[in-house]
C-alpha cells in the first residue's frame, strides 16, 4: 500500500522511515518537511544512508492524498485537527501520532491542553491506536489516534489489573521515567547536552497531558472512574521508559496470580513480554534491554507491607511508544499478520 | 526524463529532471553539495548555492 | 544451512544469535556455554526473549560437527586453535571470530601474543575475513578468521590509500576510539559503572596486538611493509569504533582526488558509506549513526598544513566489527547475496 508521511524530519519521522523502509508491503510515497525541502532524507537521519534515497518535499494536501492511501502525521499538537478532515473527505486513511485525537471527551483537551478542539465530532470516529486493548476497532478505522509514549507504558503495565477489579475506588500513583529523545529534535537550553547530560530531572511532577489518556483507558477497562497521579521524569539515556506504577488494593495477592492475570489478559500479544525472573541480572523490565524493538516489557511484585502491587513496564519511546503502535495499526487495518515489519530483536547491550 | 550531471565537490551524480525551472535547488547525495539550476543557452547547468551556516558544535 | 555457534553467551555470541535469528537461510542448531548450560538464551541475552527459544548446550565437538554445516568460534584467544582442526577433519566450515588464525607469519604470534601457535599450517589455509578485500578467496574458504574489530575499522579507512601508493615508506598514526562493549562481558574493576562510567581512557596506547593486523592487510594492498602507530583509547559509549588515522604524504592531494580513490576503491559495496558532507551536523564518520547495523562509514580530509591524510572510519564493533564480518563470509561461501539478514538500518538516535 502507498503511504506518506507528514513531517517526516523529526524523531519520530525519522523512526517510521527506518521502520517502513523494510516493511515488505509498504511503498513510501512521500515524506514532507517544510524546513528540509530538497535534502535528501539521510541528511537529517543519517541512519538511512544507504537504505533510503528520497528526498523531503512540502506539496499540498490534495496532492499527497492523491498519491497515497494512508498518512502518517507526526506533526505537533494542533497541526493534525486541521490537516485530518482534508485527507479523511479525500478517502485516505490517516494514522495520527500527534495528540489532537487521542481523547474521546473534547473537555479534556480544554483542561489538559488548555485548547478548544475544532473537530470534536470527529473524536467518536478516532480509534485510540493501542492494538493491545482496541484491535477490532483499529481494524474498521479510517483514523487512528496513536498513544503517547508514556501513556502507552502505564496503560499496559496496568490494564490487567483495571480489567480484574484490582483498581476500584483508589487513586494509583504512577512515576514515569523517560529518555531525551521524548522530547523531540527542538533544540532548548534544557536539552543541549552540557545541561541534559546525566540529570535525573523532574521536569513534570503534575499535570503531565497524559494523565488523561492513561485514565481514560483504564477507566473503560475497569468499567469506572480510575484516577491517576502520575510524574515524569528524564534521565540519563536516549532512548526509552520505564514506568513504576503503584496499585493499592484491600485484596491479598500472591505473584502467582499475578502471573495468572496478566498471563490471562495478554495471552499470545506478540509484542507484549512478561518479565518477572527470579536470577540473573534482567529480572525487570528495563528499557535497556528493548531499545530498537517494539516489545513492551511488563513486569510486577506485590509488597504485602503496604498492600501494594508494583506493575512495571519498560518500552522504547520512538518504537512501541510511537511508530511501533502505528505501523501494529496499519497492519491490523490491511489485514496483515501484525508482526510485519516489526519483529526486530531489541540492540543490547547499547 | 532525467539528466545527470556532476557535483564539482565531489564527482558525485546529481539527478535533475529535464522540466527543471531555472533557480531550482538541487543538493548533492553523497556530499550535500547545493546548487542552484541555470539555464545557459538551452543547456541544463549548476552553480553553487550558497549553505546558510549551521551550528556544527565545537 | 545448519550452524552452531561456540561460546554463545558473550557479547559476540549474542549479537551472532541476533543476526542469524531473523537470517532467512539459517538454522541455529546449538549455541554452547559451559557457564549457562541449561539455561534459556533470553537469560543472558534479554533482547532475544520472545524471539529465540532454545537453551545453551555444551556437547562434544563430534556432537557438533555431526549437527553443524558450519560452526562459529565465539572464544578467547588460544581455544579456537584446539577446536577448529577437528572441525575442518570433520568437513565442517569454520568461521572464527577469535584471534587465533587472523596472522599469516606464526612469528607474529610470539610478538604481539607471546604464544607460540600449535598449528602454523593452518594459518596459511586461514582467509582473513574481510569481504571488502578477500571476497574471492572466502568464498573458497573452509577457514575464516574474522578480523578485529579496531583492525577493521582501521584496515577499511586505509585501504583505498594503500591501493594508490599513498601509504609508502611513511609510518601511519592511528588513534582508536572504542566503546565499552569491546572488552567484553567479563567482569573487572575496571569494567564496573562507577569506574567505566565517563571515562577517556588511554588503556593500550602502545602495543596493541591489532596492529599486526593492519600492518599485514595495508602491507598486501601497499605492496610493501607498512609500519602502523597505533593507540587505543575507551570513551563513554557502549558501542562504536572511530579511528582517526593520519597519513602523511608527499603528494598534493585534493578533496575532490580523495572522493575519486575512495569510489573507486569501495565502488558499490553493499555496506561502506562514503560520509564527507559539506552541511548539517553529520558530516563526517560517527559510531553513534551506525549503532545496529553493519555499515562502515569511511570519511577523510586532507590537511595543507602539515601534507597529511586524515582517514576516518565508524563501525558498530560487535557488528561489522565482528559478526557483520562472519555473517557476511557465510553469504559470500554459499553464494547467497551478501546483503542477506545484514540490511538493518541503524538505530537513531540512540
Amino acid at each position: 500500500m502507498k503511504v506518506s508521511i507528514i513531517g517526516g524530519s523529526g524523531f519520530t519521522g525519522g523512526e517510521l522511515l527506518r521502520i517502513l523502509a523494510t516493511h515488505p508491503n509498504v511503498e513510501i510515497k512521500m515524506a514532507t518537511s517544510r524546513r528540509y525541502v530538497g535534502d535528501y532524507v539521510h541528511r537529517v537521519h543519517p541512519n538511512l544512508r544507504g537504505i533510503l534515497d528520497i528526498q523531503f518535499t512540502d506539496p499540498s494536501t490534495s496532492k499527497i492524498a492523491e498519491e497515497s492511501d494512508v498518512v502518517f502525521l507526526c506533526t505537533p499538537a494542533g497541526v493534525s485537527a486541521k490537516m485530518t478532515p482534508e485527507f479523511l473527505e479525500a478517502g485516505v486513511k490517516v494514522i495520527d501520532l500527534s495528540p489532537d485525537f487521542r481523547l474521546k471527551n473534547p473537555g479534556e483537551y480544554e483542561r489538559w491542553y488548555g485548547w478548544k478542539h475544532p473537530r470534536p465530532d470527529l473524536l467518536e470516529k478516532a480509534v485510540y491506536g493501542l492494538p493491545e486493548l482496541h484491535r477490532e476497532d483499529i481494524q474498521k478505522a479510517d483514523l487512528i489516534a496513536c498513544p503517547g509514549c508514556m501513556s502507552t507504558a502505564a496503560i499496559l503495565a496496568m490494564a490487567p489489573l483495571a480489567k480484574t477489579g484490582f483498581i476500584k475506588q483508589s487513586i494509583v500513583v504512577v512515576d514515569a521515567m523517560i529518555g531525551s529523545s521524548g522530547a523531540g529534535a527542538t533544540p532548548s537550553l534544557a536539552s543541549i547536552h552540557a545541561e541534559r547530560y546525566g540529570v535525573i530531572r523532574p521536569y513534570k511532577p503534575v499535570g503531565h497531558r497524559h494523565t488523561s489518556e492513561i485514565e481514560q483507558e483504564l477507566g473503560l477497562l475497569a468499567g469506572e472512574n480510575v484516577k491517576v497521579a502520575f510524574s515524569a521524569s528524564s534521565v540519563n539515556i536516549v532512548r526509552g521508559i520505564l514506568v513504576v506504577c503503584h496499585c493499592f488494593t484491600e485484596k491479598n495477592v500472591t505473584v502467582r496470580d499475578l502471573w495468572k492475570i496478566y498471563r490471562q489478559f495478554y495471552g499470545n500479544e506478540p509484542f507484549i513480554r512478561l518479565v518477572r525472573d527470579v536470577k540473573g541480572i534482567f529480572r525487570y523490565p528495563d528499557p535497556k534491554l528493548t531499545v530498537g524493538s517494539n516489545f513492551c516489557d511488563v513486569g510486577f511484585e506485590f509488597d504485602p507491607y503496604t498492600n501494594r502491587i508494583v506493575a512495571l513496564a519498560a518500552i522504547d519511546n520512538l518504537v512501541k511508544g510511537a511508530v511501533g503502535n502505528a505501523v501494529q495499526s496499519l497492519n491490523i487495518i490491511y489485514e496483515l499478520d501484525e508482526k510485519t515489519g516489526l519483529m526486530y530483536p531489541g540492540i543490547h547491550p547499547v | 526524463m532525467v539528466i545527470v550531471l556532476e557535483c564539482s565537490e565531489c564527482g558525485g551524480r546529481i539527478k535533475i529532471p529535464d522540466d527543471v525551472l531555472e533557480g531550482e535547488i538541487f543538493s548533492c547525495p553523497d556530499c550535500g553539495m547545493e546548487y542552484e539550476v541555470y539555464i545557459n543557452n538551452g543547456k541544463v547547468e549548476l552553480k553553487h548555492a550558497e549553505i546558510e551556516g549551521e551550528d556544527w558544535g565545537e
